[in-house]
């Protein structure tokens, strides 16, 4: 097992390689320049000078090939480079986002799993039923939301017309903060779990050893215990997986909503900003989380299914 | 019996190994060895079995013949001239050759043609003016015992038996000399393997075909072969005519094999087609070979071994005893 | 006791519901001593397996039985609720399905799957149950018993996974074993043993067995008495012997007919097949007569119109045909 | 929930935006961008707006007929260079196999392990914002699912029958792969694709929310909305009614695809991108 | 009502999501003020009240007769918040080190104009020559410009650090300054909070307890949580503004401000058509300002009628602004010789205030005299590049006006470069004497009165659209005190002034 992880771990690395070298390049023609960014909204006069310098400071004045050689050159030391706007190794910055991304993305994770998971049981096992109808149009309802409405709708009531809830921001890092961006970034999540969840313990209701199950005179409860939940976890958890990921693109819509402060609202402000450095890295760094989790998700599976392992 | 006869059809020394998966990482690729040092001659007019258990190889030696599966090393003459390696002869070429009917009536048709355009294609592509396309197809459908204006429904619109009934047309509408058949009755109901086998019978004769069949259904081999190759773990380990064969089985795993059919009026008779504990010993020197196989065995190379000719044309493989 | 171990009258399966509902399966009856392997032949979607599955109570939706009984040990299991039905199933009926690549679960080790029948029906323990289950694998003559307990379906061939199977289904003696084409799946060779495995299993144990096949050869090599099926109908009913010397029912007489026989061509040269012309009709679409009246060379006004009863051929067996013999 | 419960609601909410788009200039009243009279603004929903009007005095209802063909137009547009980028790549690879499909499949890889928002902001970075750039953006970052799918059915069909009989009839691979693999991927890969589509349509509101998406004054549901977010403590019409198109568009076209697939293979249940 | 001492105040950052750095030299981002102010100081400091910079660190300044050596009696109550008495050597060190030749600090702009610095800056001096310690409490600074050094050294991008404090490790992460509040806590990304500075030089203040400066950048969240009661400010927008104008719990609290920016659209002199004054008129003849201003700014704005701001002093009150005149601009259209107008693309970005939002709304305007507008919209950091470059037809933005009036006009002296920000490449000898003549000028008066006279020429030769000059609107909470109409950035408040009453909710 632990080969297999390790060789998983190993097989990110052309994808991680090959990542670094799309930003690159996309970045590297991207219009506007920190230069720019900093009179952007108007305020002082754009000094000549001034942009010069940055260029220089930042060797941005070099030709594409030699800035794309140190790129490579620090990133094989695992260096992501300075930040053009503060100034800071990007890894740093990175670094005290990190926690609020993952902290917001698990999150999420959790309510869709908490929800979307028992719900998807319990729609399959009484196909047809009012329970399954309902959850179904709310699972397809809910992959139909764009986010950043249904954030504000969140907001509107959970936060003003309620006061439950604090309507933004990190707080002190606490769970009354994240529950409203956790929600709104997991109904996505949530509803297609619902529906995957249905889906795949539908299949493994018809397929064939569960007739031998049932042949054996095994009660509905025990069919489920014993053979229906790990089949379907199989087929549930590579979506999990992959949900993952397209998450981490939603949470840059979120965290900005939210003012999140986590890797998603760094991007965008660096973005914004064309600090690129700290684009490349935040994006390495999302791409490298999805990577890790997918990693774990195969591991996962290969301990829960022993073709894999076996095979 | 000076110079033979070229046969219509020689397989020699094939082999066709598949690399078992490894990834980027994992460089140790084991090969499966699904096909080893097969030779083979099928003559005009002949109808050769194969038999074997499955998994041994039959398929993918099928699959070598028509032009499937690129062999991992021998050859394959067809007319004495080799259709394998450097002087391969294009798809159009070998199309003219040999063709292939499946196990599977179901997956052998495309479901989104009609039976016209299946059958119709393949002439269009080998330069067949429309208007002959039209009457070869409806002669066609004829010689398969359907009738011409069933040409436009869709497969699904078929029974098991008239699919195979469009697959054998397919396979016969550009006029191959050699069909292969891969198991063309063993998906089939029972009260229709017979439409089929009388149907393949008659086409043989009428049209001067020669076949490859491979079937695991001997009581099917034994009504229809001229000759019979049996196969096991992707190496022949008898092969002879059919007469001889089916009364004298040599070699274990062939008897074995005809031991374990259950024939119902056999079953009935209490007759039984092998005696087991009067099994043939081999000639002096040489012990049969393989006798037992491990599944993992596909991976590593037989010991050495020979067909050793016992009467006639029935060879049985043998391993010199060391 | 007397009386038989399983009685199946008239029984009746209908397929999906209001608009499209179907006959499936009609008039149905045979009866299984205790002891004694009944054979049921007939070709693909006849009804067989639902035939089989009515029997142990596993129809699912959209098959439901729509008459007739099913008598085991003079119990009818119609009238039993879900929770009598599952006390029966498994531990005194038992089933054996035809694919063994896919009826056992492919994340459970195989020891554990013999082990529920005995915490099921037994109220053993775990720890107790995996011993038997060791000893289960043992009886079905699988090698390395104790070592393979821990396997894997997919680590195992077809055959083996086809003895873990009948290891299953005998775990806890049942009186009746329903083998739906047991042996199919598996090549000659194999099915040979996995039969003769069955055959001495069952005698030992007293087992009656019902033994469903499209393989004449396989029924013959098994059974008693056979009944054969043909479209939803049981055509013949017999014993074997007389159903192989004197078949009454014109398609069993097609079906005798169309076999290649083994020694036949070296005896008396190759000879053309009989053939069945036409092909079975649809469910949707059976005829309203006897089934196999547009494939029947015999056939006759009477037959397209009227479904035609039982009639008794002595020695237990019986027609459907108005022109057998 | 019944099969035809999806196909025919996803099919009478997707005919209606489609008739919408199309019909838009005959059942506007109003043009959706010259016709604004800031003495209008914010009006709210009556008899001559029928769905109010927004800041800039523009008919809510007749920007909601307009932005429909933007929305329509990405959804659509997008999803034909995916199919087709998809398709090229995911039959080649199954096919032909070896070193290509490994690069393929390398590059599914890599475009799966970049969330597709990411990558569709960083190409719109490039490309500034406006409608081409957004098919472009939105067109190259989700075929992968396509691709994977076509591939893995590539790969079986492979095996059947009748390809590998095309195969024997000398059939040439450029003509296997057109006339016997793909009529037969058509099925799943139009489900991906209107399930894709809406995403499309949601992915272009979020671009516009983060200031990326199509140019104005050219109205498209995603900048309706985000133009009207902040409005909606005094004209909430302007915002509920795009946030409404946006919800009802994208639930027709995933019940259209739920409904297609379940419709074509009850098999493909499980498999979503 | 006299300041209570105590309580916790939440002010919120609304403009972006994060902070830059916490070292405010590096930052060019108004963002990065809003600590810079609660922990930082410069030698100068905004008057809000008076809208001229007065002297913030020093007591008292002598200037010389050139107007170019300035002599600073620095204050001696000031003390870092580790303790370390603030001297000249801390504000010598704190400019060199702005001026540093390795770096590219955005600061520099302002304090290159000491003689010297840009030497310094590019490696040819070890030292910036014009500033000189004659003690330890007074500083001397030579400039190489006649200019008011107050705007120079006001900026918060300006702060004087302790010596030596930028080379230790960790002021970056806990920066020391002279300022009301110390350091407490960073969330990156989410809040900076402070802590009263008890030894604050000016007696008495601050009054709060502690400050929560909140990262909110988007206007509708930040809207719901001052509703929600969490935060205690909140900028408007021009859709809140007119929400909470109507709504009488929220009407009260609301503080305007003219604020020096100009917004405008300006021509490209390079594209034929608006090479001729005609067209650039007529431009303003056809688009109904008034009514824009109105309805989609919500009255969140003031006419420009020219390019200084309500707040300059030289704001010209008579100045009148383009009338909304279609059949005007049609005839000057044809004149120029363009009766049947023609197409023009402007580049803006996402702004509502001053950015498609607003092209939106001209489109249909400029439409009806024949004009075609294409919008290009783009991300502001383009728009940043692209107009400074040259690149645009046309171009929508929000410049700087103020406060210093004189740096404002000089943005269209002919020898100003379109890359610094003549950005319309504007040239008129007559004007450029005007300007040359203002920054001689020996008062006030008379340089204002120069400047009024410039600002008008501007406004006849309309090298831009004038739009307006935007309102700044932010509204407190009731228990909130002591806000000040800062006309130069409104959000930015000087926080020791600020003070909660007990009605504020716990926190
Ligand atoms: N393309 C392939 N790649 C890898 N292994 C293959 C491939 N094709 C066949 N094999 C393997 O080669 C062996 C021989 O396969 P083949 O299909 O020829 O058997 P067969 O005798 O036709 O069996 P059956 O009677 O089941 O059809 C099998 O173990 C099979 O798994
Ligand atoms: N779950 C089901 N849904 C719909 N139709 C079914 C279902 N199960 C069986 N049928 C239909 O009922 C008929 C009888 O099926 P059954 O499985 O009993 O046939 P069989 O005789 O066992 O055939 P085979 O030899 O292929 O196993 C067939 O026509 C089949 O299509
Ligand atoms: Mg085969
Ligand atoms: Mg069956």
């Amino acid at each position: 097992m632990l080969r297999f992880a390790l060789r998983r771990l190993l097989q990110m690395i052309p994808t991680v390689i090959a990542v670094s070298l799309l930003i690159f390049v996309i970045f590297s023609i991207v219009p506007g320049s920190i230069a720019s960014s900093m009179i952007a909204d108007g305020r002082g006069t754009n000094d000549p000078k001034l942009v010069e310098r940055i260029k220089q400071e930042f060797g941005l004045d070099q030709p594409v090939h030699v800035r794309f050689g140190n790129y490579a050159w620090s990133l094989a030391q695992f260096d992501l480079g300075t930040s053009f706007r503060t100034r800071q190794p990007v890894s740093s910055m990175i670094g005290e986002r990190l926690w609020p991304t993952l902290k917001l993305a698990f999150a999420a994770m959790c309510v869709a799993i908490v929800i979307g998971l028992p719900l998807g049981f319990i729609a399959a096992l009484k196909p047809g039923s009012l329970l399954d109808s309902l959850t179904m149009i709310g699972a397809i309802s809910g992959l139909s939301l764009p986010q950043f409405w249904l954030g504000l709708l969140v907001m509107y009531l959970f936060a003003l017309t309620l006061g439950w809830l604090p309507s933004f921001g990190y707080g002190d890092g606490g769970l009354r903060n994240l529950i409203l961006p956790a929600l709104t970034l997991g109904v996505a999540p949530l509803a297609l779990l619902a529906r995957t969840t249905r889906a795949a313990v539908l299949e493994v209701m018809n397929a064939d050893f569960i007739r031998t199950a049932r042949s054996k005179g095994m009660n509905s409860f025990r069919l489920v215990k014993w053979h229906v939940v790990r089949n379907a976890l199989v087929l549930v958890i590579t979506t999990l997986g992959l949900q993952f990921g397209s998450m981490m693109g939603q949470a840059v819509v979120v965290e900005k909503l939210f003012s999140w402060p986590g890797l998603g609202s760094l991007l965008i402000d660096s973005v914004g900003l064309r600090d690129i450095p700290v684009v490349q890295g935040s994006i390495l760094v999302l791409v490298l989380c999805f990577l890790l989790v997918n990693t774990l998700v195969d591991v996962l599976y290969a301990v829960i299914d022993p073709r894999i392992s076996h095979g | 019996m000076d110079s033979a006869p070229e046969p219509l059809l020689r397989v020699e020394d094939l082999s066709v190994h598949f690399p078992v998966q490894g990834g980027v990482f994992n460089r140790r690729r084991k090969m499966l060895r699904a096909v080893n040092n097969v030779s083979l001659t099928l003559n005009k007019g002949e109808c050769l079995s194969i038999v074997g258990e499955s998994g041994c190889g039959k398929s993918t030696l099928a699959l070598s013949i028509v032009g499937l599966q690129a062999p991992t090393s021998g050859s394959i003459h067809f007319e004495g001239r080799p259709i394998t390696g450097k002087a391969q002869p294009s798809r159009i070429e070998r199309a003219r050759m040999a063709q292939i009917v499946f196990q599977d009536p179901y997956a052998s048709l495309n479901p989104r043609q009609t039976v016209f355009t299946s059958l119709a294609a393949p002439l269009r592509l080998h330069g067949i003016g429309n208007g002959e396309v039209e009457s070869r197809v409806e002669e066609m459908m004829r010689l398969v015992g359907l009738k011409p204006d069933q040409a436009k429904r869709f497969p699904h619109e078929f029974s098991g038996g008239q699919r195979q009934r469009i697959g054998i047309a397919r396979a016969l509408i550009l006029n191959p000399k050699v069909v292969v058949l891969d198991e063309p009755v063993s998906a089939l109901d029972v009260s229709i393997r017979a439409q089929i086998i009388n149907l393949l019978l008659e086409l043989k004769e009428r049209l001067r075909l020669s076949y490859i069949m491979i079937s695991h259904d001997l009581s099917v081999v034994e009504h229809m072969s001229d000759r019979v190759a049996v196969m096991y773990f992707g190496q022949i380990v008898e092969t002879g005519r059919w007469e001889s064969i089916f009364a004298n089985p040599m070699h274990p795993y062939t008897r074995r094999l005809l031991g374990a059919i259950p024939d119902p009026f056999a079953e009935l008779s209490g007759k039984k087609l092998i005696d087991e504990a009067q099994a043939p010993r081999p000639p002096s020197g040489y012990d049969y070979h393989p006798q037992q196989f491990d599944r993992q065995d596909v991976y590593s190379a037989p010991q050495p071994s020979q067909l050793v000719a016992i009467a006639g044309d029935h060879c049985v493989r043998l391993a010199p005893v060391a | 006791m007397n009386g038989a171990l399983l009685e199946v009258e008239d029984l009746r399966i209908d397929i999906g519901s209001g608009e499209s509902r179907h006959n499936a399966v009609e008039n149905i009856s045979f009866s299984i001593d205790r002891g004694e392997t009944f054979g049921l032949v007939g070709e693909s979607g006849c009804g067989k397996s639902i035939t089989a599955l009515a029997t142990i109570g596993l129809l699912r939706r959209p098959l439901a039985i729509s008459g007739g009984s099913i008598r085991f040990k003079g119990q009818d299991l119609r009238s039993l609720s879900a929770r009598e039905m599952r006390k029966l199933r498994g531990n005194r009926i038992a089933m054996i399905f035809q694919e063994p690549m896919t009826a056992l679960n492919p994340l459970s080790p195989v020891g554990r799957q013999i082990a529920e029948m005995f915490v099921l029906h037994q109220g053993a323990s775990w720890h107790e149950a995996e011993r038997k289950a060791v000893e289960a694998l043992a009886s079905v003559q699988v090698p390395a018993p104790d070592q393979r307990v821990k396997n894997y379906p997919h680590q195992m061939s077809g055959g083996m996974r086809q003895r873990v199977m009948i290891a299953i289904a005998l775990a806890c003696n049942p009186d009746l074993l329903i083998a739906d084409e047991p042996t199919t799946a598996l090549d000659v060779t194999v099915q040979a043993e996995i039969l003769k495995l069955m055959q001495e299993l069952c005698d030992a144990r007293g087992t009656a067995v019902l033994m469903i096949s499209h393989d004449l050869g396989v029924i013959a090599k098994m059974c008693r008495r056979v009944g054969v099926m043909y479209a939803g109908h049981m055509a013949e009913e017999r014993a074997v012997a007389d159903l192989f010397r004197t078949p009454a029912h014109p398609y069993t007489r097609g079906l005798l007919g169309s076999l290649p026989r083994l020694g036949s061509r070296g005896a008396h040269g190759r000879k053309r097949l009989q053939e069945i012309e036409g092909v079975v009709p649809s469910i949707a679409a059976f005829p309203a007569g006897c089934r196999f009246e547009p494939r029947c060379e015999r056939a006759t006004a009477i037959c397209a119109s009227t479904q035609p009863g039982q009639t008794d051929l002595g020695n237990n067996g019986f027609v459907r045909c108005f022109h057998h013999g | 929930m019944g099969l035809r419960f999806n196909l025919v609601i996803g099919g009478v909410l997707c005919t209606l935006i489609i008739g919408a788009a199309v019909l838009a200039p005959w059942l506007a009243n109003y043009n959706p961008i010259m016709d604004a009279d800031l003495m209008n603004a914010e009006l709210p929903p009556d008899a001559q707006f029928w769905f109010g009007t927004d800041a800039q005095g523009r008919d809510v209802f007749t920007r909601i007929l307009y932005g429909a063909q933007v929305s329509l137009t990405v959804g659509i547009g997008s999803q034909l260079i995916n199919t087709t980028i998809g398709l090229i790549f995911g039959i080649s690879a199954g096919y032909f196999g070896g070193w290509w499909d490994d690069l393929v499949n390398g590059l599914t890889n890599l475009m799966l392990s970049i969330p597709s928002l990411i990558f569709a902001l960083a190409i719109m970075a490039i490309l500034g914002p406006g409608l081409v750039s957004l098919l472009i953006a939105l067109g190259l970052t989700n075929w992968s699912w396509t691709c994977r799918i076509a591939r893995s059915s590539t790969l079986s069909l492979k095996s059947q029958g009748y390809v590998q009989a095309a195969k024997t009839l000398g059939y040439g691979d450029g003509r296997i792969m057109a006339t016997q693999i793909l009529p037969n991927l058509i099925g799943p890969v139009l489900v991906i694709a209107t399930l894709g589509m809406g995403d499309a349509i949601l992915a272009e509101a979020a671009l516009s929310y983060l200031g990326l998406g199509i140019r104005p004054p050219q109205p498209s549901w995603g900048n309706m909305l985000t133009d009207a977010r902040e409005l909606i403590v005094i004209a909430p019409w302007a915002a509920i009614f795009p946030g409404i198109a946006i919800f009802l568009t994208v639930l027709g076209l995933n019940l259209l695809g739920d409904g297609l697939r379940d419709w074509l293979d009850p098999q493909m249940r499980t498999r979503r991108a | 009502e006299e300041p209570r001492s105590g309580g916790v105040i939440n002010f919120v950052a609304p403009y972006g999501s994060s902070f830059s750095s916490l070292d405010i030299h590096a930052s060019a981002q108004v963002q990065d003020e809003f600590w810079a102010k609660a922990i930082h100081r410069s030698l100068y400091d905004w008057d809000a009240n008076e809208s001229k910079p007065v002297l913030e660190l020093a007591t008292d300044v002598s200037v010389s007769d050139d107007r170019l050596t300035y002599t600073y009696k620095l204050r001696q109550d000031a003390y870092f918040h580790d303790g370390k008495q603030m001297t000249a050597d801390d504000i010598i060190y704190t400019y060199t080190r702005i001026m540093d030749p390795a770096k590219a600090y955005p600061a520099a702009q302002y304090i290159s104009n000491i003689k010297g610095a840009t030497e310094y800056n590019e490696g040819k001096a070890k030292e910036i020559s014009g500033l000189k310690k004659i003690d330890d409490f007074t500083l001397e600074i030579t400039l190489s410009d006649p200019i008011d050094p107050g705007y120079q050294f006001m900026p918060n991008y300006t702060a004087i650090y302790p010596v030596g404090a930028a080379e230790k490790e960790g002021f970056f992460t806990n920066p020391v300054g002279l300022g009301p509040y110390k350091f407490a806590e960073y969330v990156p990304g989410s809040r900076l909070s402070v802590v009263k500075n008890d030894k604050y030089y000016d007696t008495g203040k601050p009054y709060a307890d502690k400050v929560n400066i909140m990262i909110m950048g988007d206007a509708s969240a930040r809207d719901v949580a001052f509703r929600n009661k969490e935060v205690d400010v909140s900028v408007l927008g021009p859709a809140q503004y007119v929400a909470y104008k109507s709504d009488p719990e929220l009407a009260n609290n609301i503080m305007e401000v003219a604020e020096v920016y100009t917004r405008h659209v300006g021509f490209s002199p390079d594209f034929k058509p608006f090479q001729d004054k005609r067209v650039r008129q007529a431009i303003n003849y056809a688009i109904d300002s008034d009514l824009i201003i109105k309805r989609l700014a919500k009255d969140k704005a003031y006419r420009a009628s020219g390019w200084l701001p309500v707040s300059s002093p030289a704001y010209d009150k008579d100045a009148k602004p383009y009338p909304y005149d279609p059949e005007k601009a049609k005839a000057l259209l044809a004149e120029a010789g363009y009766p049947d107008g023609f197409e023009f693309e402007l580049t803006a970005t996402q702004n509502e205030s001053w950015g498609l939002t607003i092209v939106e709304a001209i489109i249909p305007m400029l439409d009806k005299v024949g004009i075609k507008v294409k919008a290009k919209p783009v991300e502001s950091s383009v728009l940043s590049e692209a107009v400074p470059g040259g690149d645009f037809q046309a171009y929508m933005w929000s410049q700087e006006s103020g406060p210093d009036s004189l740096t404002a006009l000089r943005c269209f002296h002919s020898k100003t470069p379109q890359a610094s920000c003549n950005y319309t490449k504007f040239n008129n000898p007559d004007y450029d004497k005007l300007i040359e003549a203002a920054r001689q000028a020996a008062t006030d008066d008379e340089k204002n009165d120069l400047l009024r006279k410039a600002n008008n020429l501007l406004q006849e030769e309309a090298p831009v659209w004038f739009f307006n000059y935007n309102k700044a609107v932010m509204a407190y909470q009731p228990w909130l005190h002591g806000v000040q109409p800062n006309s130069q950035e409104m959000a930015i408040q000087s926080y020791e002034k600020l003070w909660v009453d007990d009605t504020v909710p716990a926190r």
